[in-house]
């Protein structure tokens, strides 16, 4: 088959086949449940990492094609829907993003109860959609992966979760879903313009090329796909869905969905909403840049005032996303890049986040900031793992907040336009916000006197959770050290978008 | 030679490495011996560089090497990178130096009575180590985007140094309160390096300012020739923006809120971040900039303006303080209003001003850096070897303790006398030629100051004679207080004789605005009567303070509002605890929160409760009874003939 | 007199075999073998059903009465392999002692209604057409009476039947209107009779509103469908599945047929805007209505309502896309509505219990039972990679086809619509895996023939969307049929 | 022009119609619904007889009024004890059905009047229907062949009686 | 004077309108199905007279009204053996006291 020649689908199948593998084991062995989980999130890693090499060898042999690797099968014929496959610089490293939150999520749930099979084969199932979702560039299989990856939540958080669970896991799935329902329609309308001469197809690249759709039609299809994906990317005033999710997720779902659900969301908005209307989006995007705007300082500010650690997390998701969203909408390469790399840092940090607030959450049985303190003490490792996630999360350099906000900022305000360049003053006004309630959280939780004599029996990281967190620690410290590895890697991807809205090629100084 | 520099910066960076991880792992001393000893390497490398570049390339060329880290646009290319020049070899003998002190003394500082180090000892090592090569790569960063990325570094090491002793809530908040505010500085700088940026296309300095070069920092400030936003140039904008950011890393008003509470951390911590080195990142940022500070005369005002102000604000507080480490601290933010004040007074109009001597406030103010770094490390290590002893920051639990600590006691006499500008220690020399740079600039720059220098010989007077002298010390604790062990007063001598010294330093040879050499003269007038002003300061210290009496009490009942105003800091932190709290949090962080949950989540839950009422509502349709649903049937069938056929036929 | 005609219809004819080789069985063999009776029924139907694969044959006969042709072929085909889970499904129940009296009546009961359902899906012609809606409906009242234990089996019967005559006077009335306008009564002659009418007139809407309410009240079109939910509940569970699916998919695919063909020349414009109103009304309500429902069957009802609303869009683009789409939709909601009535008659079977709380914890006891209805629920919320996302995607591309505004904003309405129905799909999977109460129905094995239909059920549900070659085929028998859309 | 005997007829029928059927819903005594509903079907023979459509008056007279009625005569005796009225209708129930029925038939009225002149279309010459025209169309399979129909209709007959006997059984 | 097809109709819309009538408000569900007759008796008229009076030519409204009797038959002996079978158990065939399936 050829088919199988291609790796890409290597990442719906190897999903698939630890799905199938989990499957067949039984409900009590939860040794061979994790072998079965570890081996199949090892797998996915390797194979990220195999293909970021083979992307970096393509790309070095001169292969300047905008996707490599494609390949493109019949699915469906009267609708003319493939299985079309294919990656850029951007997929590739949101696939690595996922390979690694994905390992690092089997780790945070090694000791998960009840229902560890059950629990690991909806992990997988999600992972399944999120992967399918990045590798396809078909606009009816990215649509389908994306709500796989979706449903899978509700019963994560409902069966999993804790605190309000029932409430939070209906109210995120139907929100979601609801973005999905206004991103179906805008898929649909794409479908039909996709070209003049009747031959509609699914396939991004070619509908970007056949660049049909009339004007008038992007002006509909533009905000109703920006908001489908939106209301993932967490969007104002989309995003209330968010902080009641979060909070009452289990860890691993947490982490996977701030870490890469999220980030669906904001590839999306590119790949689909942008690229394939630039007209529109360049005429009314302001609207949608006001509202990330929002997003951003709105995010920073509620956050400030949460006790909850979750909460606190979930809005800080929200700041973090809406730059994504913001950048994204800047129209240019340096912003693009630096979305994608936030997409990575903040999928990495908060990941991080969500798995050190779980361990906690596990130790103390509280997450509200107010009853406890002096966790450094008691906790060393997974203090210092939070403190590093902070200072991540606030931009500091040498991890990797700090260069995806700088790409952003100074991609931002290279923008012609003061409107934007105002805005993009605004939102850098986040940084002093997330710095306080990062520090905030950290002054009460951490450090201080211990709150709850109680507290002093607890003991610090177990193996599992060191792997795991050490994975995403330097995960971040690598993209935080070297982020121009990733910023190559990404920024030629943008140039037929870039091109699409009218800009310029990067023709790098050397 | 660029090995070399690279070198000392590595060497911190793996120290900072090395003691963070495996530090737990090995017992306390040696890892804190391990530190002590890296350092030295560093140090004698720093030396070696610096000497190295002061000797053998004359001229004042610039040494770089830099690799790409981040490439924004094709042209707009964060680099990674080490540029020695000037300014940049002074700062890492200066670094070196007091780093290396401050690790020496923190081998005893860092200990109980017994001589047991204290638990974390190796945590700190490391954070010193991170500190020391944050600091090391500030000032040897090729461009704005390097020094950024530094200043943030240093801010870092210097919150996690602060907050050492984490669970103390005094720590704990300072130390947030110091990120914070030096964050909200940096987001200032950020944005004057986006508006510089945005029409130079360029972070480099060698572009930017030139380093020696004026027509590069003309041709930088000409590319935004015409940007103007509320009617104000561009390149004002991000320079003003630019000495935010410095003013918060060195503490000018009103930014200046974060470093008395600062003195938290350890105090070989003041010593060495929050005296002699972090706190002049912002004073080195505009010695940086200064070309381009040149053509932005509004810029340079506001510099000046900022600076002499927070010169005599912070020295009419620190008459008052009683908290050690406190005055000390605002006697830093005044001694650094000095250097900036020096900067901006350098240049008036677009112009260079002075004359022959252009330049000179320049000059002076690098050499008040140097100068300042030593005795103010100096005193500061000494106020720490005193509150080892007596265990307080408090002058009351002093007084008369030279007795106790000669050493330290006239260590720190030393320090005052520097720092008071008497000659020949070190202070005066520096501090003169600020006086003269004022006096260039207007007689009204140069009184004001010269007065700020009386104040300073009378503050650090009041604060030696009620710790040394005032009256008889009262033993509090199980032992006498002491001289300390030698790890700790080795490094005072050592201090104590580079302040006494270091005022002969040739300096405006070696470090000055554009490279050549400044040939500074004595102005004997400017001399002579700022070491009179100095000497009526410490006279009336002397008067008041040396032996225990009770005109202060009298003073400070006469005039207790002033007095109360003056310890309150008049008030900033009040300010700042209003805005933050009622403001910020109460006022928008609150009420945003409220508006989320209530509006934004109430309206999708509405949503949500709508869609149920309506379905509670439309329940009685159906009813149960067969009939009612034939004729909804009918009715239903009917209304689509009827409506349909209206709107199709009708209209 | 050509009675080769017959030959015509061997779907028909093979489906009255069926029937009288079962009514000659119940009649003939003795007593002891009479519990073989529904495996009996079951295989010979199954044999049928595979036989009635056989390649169609194509072409009207009987006068342009009646016609065969490959989109009748495909969708009977569909309704036999719902049908044919039905009855699998109630093998159990009918050898419950009380129903084993009866049995061979229901079996024969359903095999006469699915003729009928046949004769509605090829009938060019009103009278055939109304006969076979009458040999569809009037049947299934015994049917919804036949659980005699219940008070609710009758009063259910009695309310479907008082309404049923009652909409198959109306819809006689719209008939009579369309007869006195165009004379004929033959769809091919009717599409000419129409547009002889000369533009648009009181008259044809009139009837075009009595028929589509005559025909609405079979697929539970609202304002029409309020018999639906009562009579779903109180009938005995597999008549309600079947009720559900096939009844409602062989009414769809009719009604389409009459809009296109009868109305279609000149009324598109009429109809479609009239099934606009329909729809919105159907979707909304049906979900708004579902929402609060404890009771399952009723919840399924109410559930299929909401569906129907759905299979409308086909309709109402009026092409072979939409045509194709609706036939593929109403296959996958044959597999996801027919196994969840499989859980729910199964449980019922064993514990009498049919309300959404007694299901709570069932995950606990019986995993494979709520794993098979969580796959029904997604399936029916339209969840991927189930084949429920398929169908609402293509019957929703189905819609868009046409390219209106108007449309558009339809399917807008209809994708929030999802969102509701997704909310109430999640409680049922919620009771089964997220409530942690202690499970009202102990765990327990069902029938083999329960859990077989189960199996073909999941099956369908995971392969029939993942299986493009299904849609793919369907679209081309839709398109190489002659005469769907033969429009003048 | 109509023959004098034929609108004399015509009256009679009409109003027969008219009457009787708004009296069969209205009494308030079943049995006599019964009864006004045979008039009714009785009158509708007489319309069809009218339009020389002797076969189906037949078939009305002898299907409907011989057996329906009969059918309901039956069921009436069954579920009721004799003498029993009908209790009153309620006046929101009346309104309803006034309501609806008014408008069925203003709609229905409005749809055939204004469908052109056709209404005072008038009947043309006797076109007697033989039986054996209409026993030929009853079984031919070819155009206008009802064959298939009345086949159809046997199996809807025959899934009656079964649909009856399942009722009926007891168990 | 003639007799038109208008003067034919009227009877049998009347004839409808009360079958409605009668449907939606007699109790007893045997009234109802009394009613129902009236209605198809209605529409066998309309199928009659459009065959008599407009197209004489072919004998489908006709053949269609002989259908709908049987139908009509149908219906009635069905709905009457359901409701008697409702009657047995209830003990009554009001149609209002039906209702235990609601909402």
């Amino acid at each position: 088959m050829e088919i199988f020649s291609n790796i890409l689908i290597y990442f719906v199948i190897v999903p698939l086949l630890t799905l199938g593998g989990l499957a067949l084991t039984s409900n009590k062995g939860i040794k061979a449940i994790r072998a079965v989980a570890v081996a199949g999130a090892s797998a996915l890693m390797a194979l990220a990492i195999w293909l970021v090499v083979i992307f970096l060898r393509e790309r070095g042999a001169g292969n300047n094609a905008e996707m490599i690797l494609t390949g493109s099968w019949m699915w469906y014929e009267p609708l003319n829907v493939k299985l079309a496959l294919g990656v850029d610089g951007v997929s590739g490293v949101m696939i690595l993003l996922s390979a690694f939150i994905v390992f690092a999520g089997v780790f945070a749930s090694w000791k998960m109860n009840p229902l560890p099979k059950q629990f690991f084969l909806w992990f997988f199932l999600l992972s399944t959609g999120v992967f399918g979702f990045f590798i396809s560039i078909d606009l009816f299989t990215m649509f389908m992966f994306y709500e796989v990856a979706l449903i899978p939540m509700y019963l994560l958080i409902g069966v999993w979760g804790s605190g309000n669970k029932n409430y939070s896991a209906m109210k995120l799935t139907l929100m979601l879903m609801g973005g999905s329902a206004f991103l179906m329609l805008g898929i649909i309308g794409i479908y039909f313009h996709s070209s003049a001469d009747g031959q509609f197809t699914m396939n991004i690249l070619e509908i970007a090329k056949n660049n049909a759709i009339p004007e008038s039609w992007q002006m509909w299809l533009f905000p109703l796909t920006f908001i489908g994906f939106g209301v993932l990317g967490a969007m104002f005033p989309f995003h209330t869905w968010s902080p009641d999710g979060h909070a009452s997720a289990p860890t691993a779902v947490s982490m996977l969905h701030a870490g890469v659900l999220m980030k669906l969301g904001g590839y999306g908005c590119f790949r689909i909403a942008i690229y394939l209307m630039p007209a529109a989006a360049q005429s009314i995007g302001w609207i949608f840049l006001l509202l990330t705007g929002i997003s951003i300082v709105y995010g920073a500010f509620s956050a400030c005032v949460q006790t909850d650690l979750k909460y606190i997390n979930a809005y800080s998701s929200v700041s973090h996303c809406g730059m994504v969203l913001f950048a994204i909408l800047m129209f240019n390469h340096t912003a693009m890049t630096g979305a994608v790399l936030q997409m990575l840092s903040h999928g990495l940090m908060t990941a991080l986040f969500f798995a050190l607030i779980g361990m906690i959450y596990g130790r103390t049985h509280t997450r509200d900031i107010r009853e406890m303190g002096g966790l450094m003490h008691i906790m060393p490792y997974l203090g210092v793992g939070y403190v590093i996630a902070g200072l991540a999360s606030l931009g500091l350099p040498g991890l990797s907040g700090f260069a995806a906000e700088m790409t952003i900022f100074f991609g931002s305000f290279q923008h012609p336009d003061m409107f934007h360049r105002v805005l993009t003053v605004a939102a850098t006004c986040s940084i002093v916000i997330t710095a306080v309630y990062i520090l905030r959280v950290v002054a009460k939780l951490l450090f201080g006197v211990v709150q709850d004599e109680h507290h002093r029996t607890l003991t610090d990281a177990t193996w599992e959770e060191r792997l795991s967190t050490a994975t995403l620690i330097l995960a971040v410290v690598a993209i935080g050290c070297f982020p121009n590895f990733f910023s190559d890697i990404i920024r030629a991807s943008f140039d037929p978008i870039v091109a699409a809205l009218g800009g310029m090629r990067y023709v790098s100084a050397q | 030679m660029i090995t070399n520099t690279v070198l000392v910066l590595v060497l911190p960076f793996v120290m900072f490495l090395f003691l963070g991880l495996a530090g737990v792992k090995m017992p306390r001393k040696t890892a804190g011996v391990i530190g002590v000893v890296g350092m030295l390497i560093t140090t004698v490398l720093a030396y070696w560089v610096a000497i190295d570049y002061f000797m053998h390339h004359p001229g004042h060329e610039q040494i770089s090497a830099e690799v790409d880290w981040l490439n924004f646009t094709p042209k707009l290319v964060a680099r990674m990178g080490v540029l020695i020049d000037p300014i940049s070899a002074m700062m890492l003998v200066v670094i070196s130096t007091v780093s290396l002190m401050v690790h020496l003394y923190s081998l005893g500082y860092m200990c109980d009575h017994h001589g047991h180090a204290e638990k974390g000892f190796q945590r700190y090592y490391s954070f010193l180590a991170l500190f020391t090569f944050s600091m090391l790569g500030l000032v040897v960063a090729t461009n704005i985007f390097q020094m950024f990325i530094f200043f943030e570094m240093v801010g870092l090491s210097s919150y996690l140094l602060i907050g050492f002793y984490y669970s103390l809530p005094a720590a704990n908040h300072a130390n947030k309160k110091a990120f914070i505010v030096t964050r909200l500085a940096d987001l200032f700088f950020l944005l004057g390096i986006m508006i510089l940026t945005f029409s130079t296309g360029t972070f480099d300095f060698k572009e930017l300012v030139g380093l020696g070069d004026m027509a590069a920092s003309q041709r930088a400030a000409g590319t935004m020739d015409g940007l103007t936003f509320l009617g104000i140039p561009a390149v004002g904008w991000a320079l003003v923006f630019i000495f935010i950011g410095g003013a918060g890393k060195s503490a000018m008003y009103p930014l200046h809120i974060w470093l008395p509470d600062a003195m938290e951390g350890p105090t070989p911590v003041s010593a060495l971040i929050h005296a002699a080195t972090m706190v002049v990142a912002g004073v080195f940022l505009i010695a940086r900039m200064f070309p381009l500070y040149v053509l932005a005369p509004m810029a340079m005002n506001v510099v000046a303006v900022v600076g002499a102000f927070t010169a005599f604000y912070a020295a009419a507080v620190a008459c008052v303080q009683s908290d050690i480490k406190r005055a000390l601290a605002f006697s830093t933010i005044s001694q650094i209003a000095f250097m900036m004040t020096s900067l901006a007074v350098s240049a008036d109009g677009g112009q260079l001003v002075g004359g022959h001597e252009a330049g000179l406030g320049y000059m002076a103010s690098m050499f008040h850096l140097f100068t300042h770094a030593m005795f103010k490390a100096l005193l500061f290590l000494c106020a720490g070897a005193i509150i080892h002893a007596v265990h307080s920051n408090e002058n009351d639990k002093m007084h008369g303790l030279h007795k106790f600590m000669p050493i330290t006691s006239i260590a720190f006499l030393i320090g005052c006398l520097a720092i008071a500008g008497i000659p020949p220690f070190a202070g005066f020399f520096s501090k003169d030629e600020i006086l003269v740079a004022c006096y260039e600039r207007g007689l009204g720059w140069g009184l004001w100051m010269s007065m700020v220098a009386g104040m300073t010989a009378f503050y650090m007077f009041r604060i030696y004679y009620l710790i040394f002298f005032w009256k008889k010390h009262e033993v509090h604790t199980e032992h006498e207080p002491s001289d300390q062990p030698w790890t700790m007063t080795l490094p005072l001598i050592i201090l104590a004789s580079i302040s006494c010294v270091a005022g002969f330093l040739p300096f405006g040879k070696f470090v000055t605005y554009n490279g050549e050499v400044l040939e500074t003269h004595m102005n004997w007038t400017v001399a002579g009567s700022s070491v009179g002003i100095a000497l009526v300061g410490i006279a009336l210290a002397t008067w008041l303070y040396f032996k225990e009496n009770p005109k202060p009490e009298r003073m400070k009942n006469a005039m207790s509002g002033l007095w109360e105003a003056a310890y309150r800091r008049f008030y900033m932190d009040e300010l700042y605890q209003f805005i933050t709290h009622k403001i910020i949090f109460q006022g928008i962080c609150k009420p945003i929160a409220w508006f989320d949950r209530i509006f934004i989540d109430g309206f999708f839950n509405k949503l949500a409760d709508l869609t149920g009422n309506a379905s509670f509502a439309i329940r009685r349709v159906q009813g149960g009874n067969a009939q009612s649903y034939v004729f909804v049937y009918l009715l239903g069938a009917l209304l689509l003939a009827a409506v349909t056929g209206v709107v199709i036929l009708m209209i | 007199m050509d009675y080769s005609q017959f030959l015509m219809m061997p779907q028909e004819i093979g489906l009255l075999a069926v029937f009288l080789l079962v009514f000659l069985y119940d009649t003939f063999m003795p007593r002891t073998t009479q519990r073989a009776l529904p495996l009996v029924t079951v295989v010979l139907f199954g044999v049928y059903m595979t036989w009635a694969f056989l390649p169609p044959s194509m072409g009207k006969c009987f006068g342009d009465m009646f016609e065969a042709n490959n989109a009748t072929w495909a969708m009977k085909n569909i309704l036999n392999i719902g049908v044919f889970i039905v009855l699998l499904q109630s093998v159990k129940w009918t050898n419950d002692d009380f129903v084993s009296v009866r049995r061979g009546e229901f079996y024969e009961l359903i095999l006469l209604t699915l003729l009928g359902m046949f004769l509605m899906v090829s009938a060019r012609h009103f009278l055939l057409f109304v006969i076979g809606l009458e040999t569809a409906s009037l049947p299934l009242a015994a049917l919804a009476a036949f659980e005699k234990r219940y008070y609710e089996s009758r009063e259910a019967a009695a309310k479907y039947v008082m309404t049923a005559v009652f909409s198959s006077a109306i819809l006689l009335m719209g008939l009579s209107l369309v007869y006195g306008a165009c004379g004929t009564l033959y769809f091919s002659n009717l599409s000419f009779g129409v547009t002889a009418t000369g533009g648009v007139n009181w008259m044809l809407i009139v009837a075009l509103a009595f028929v589509m309410a005559g025909v609405g009240f079979k697929i539970s079109l609202v304002p029409f469908h309020l018999w639906t939910a009562d009579v779903y509940q109180g009938a005995p569970t597999a008549v309600t599945s079947y009720l559900s699916v096939i009844s409602k998919g062989s009414a769809a695919f009719a009604f389409m047929v009459i809009l296109v063909q009868v109305f279609g020349s000149l009324y598109q414009e009429v109809w479609q805007w009239m099934l606009y109103a329909l729809i919105v009304l159907t979707i909304t309500v049906g979900n708004l209505f579902a929402m609060r429902q404890r009771n399952l069957k009723r919840f399924l009802a109410f559930s299929s309502v909401s569906q129907a609303g759905y299979v409308m869009l086909g309709v109402i683009a009026a092409n072979e896309v939409g045509m194709a789409s609706m036939m593929y939709y109403i296959l996958v909601y044959i597999f996801s509505n027919l196994a969840a009535f499989g859980v729910v008659m199964a449980i019922e079977n064993h514990c009498g219990k049919v309300t959404i709380d007694d299901y709570n914890g069932l995950f606990k006891t019986n995993p494979w039972l709520a794993f098979t209805m969580m796959l029904a629920m997604f399936s029916l919320g339209g969840i991927p990679p189930f084949a429920g996302f398929f169908s609402k995607f293509f019957i929703f591309v189905g819609a868009a086809s046409t390219g209106s505004v108007a449309i558009y904003v339809l399917v807008f309405i209809a994708l929030v619509n999802t969102i509701i129905s997704l909310y109430y799909y999640l409680l049922v999977v919620k009771a089964m895996f997220i409530r942690q109460e202690e499970c009202a129905i102990d765990r327990f094995r069902s029938h083999w023939t329960e859990r077989l239909a189960m199996v073909i059920c999941v099956a369908g549900i995971i392969f029939v969307g993942l299986a493009s070659c299904i849609y793919t085929s369907l679209t081309k028998l839709v398109e190489e049929s002659p005469n769907l859309f033969l429009m003048i | 022009m109509e023959s004098l005997g034929n609108i004399i007829m015509y009256v009679i029928i009409a109003l027969s119609i008219i009457v009787f059927s708004v009296m069969a819903v209205t009494t308030k005594k079943i049995l006599r619904a019964a009864t006004y509903l045979l008039f009714v079907l009785l009158a509708t023979a007489g319309i069809y007889f009218q339009l020389d459509y002797q076969f189906l008056g037949t078939t009305q007279i002898a299907v409907y009024a011989g057996g329906v009625v009969v059918l309901f005569v039956f069921a009436i005796l069954l579920t009721h004890k004799p003498g029993h009225n009908a209790e009153p209708i309620t006046s929101h129930k009346k309104a309803q059905g006034i309501l609806a029925a008014v408008a069925c038939v203003v709609l229905c009225g409005v749809a055939l009047f204004s469908f052109g002149r056709f209404c005072f279309k008038t009947l043309g010459g006797g076109t007697d229907v033989p039986m054996g025209k209409l026993g030929m169309s009853m079984l031919s399979t070819g155009s206008d062949g009802y064959l298939l129909p009345f086949e159809a209709l046997s199996v809807l007959l025959l899934a009656c009686i079964i649909a009856g006997v399942v009722i009926a059984r007891r168990r | 004077m003639e007799l038109t097809l208008l003067m034919y109709l009227i009877p049998s819309l009347i004839m409808f309108g009360c079958g409605i009538y009668g449907f939606l408000t007699r109790k007893n569900m045997i009234a109802m199905l009394i009613s129902l007759e009236l209605m198809l008796n209605a529409v066998d008229i309309n199928f009659a007279l459009f065959n008599r009076f407009l197209y004489p030519g072919k004998l489908e409204g006709m053949m269609f009204s002989l259908f709908a009797i049987a139908i009509a038959a149908a219906e009635t002996a069905v709905a009457i053996a359901i409701i008697i079978n409702v009657y047995r158990i209830a003990k009554n065939v009001d149609i209002n006291q039906i209702n235990k399936l609601k909402f």
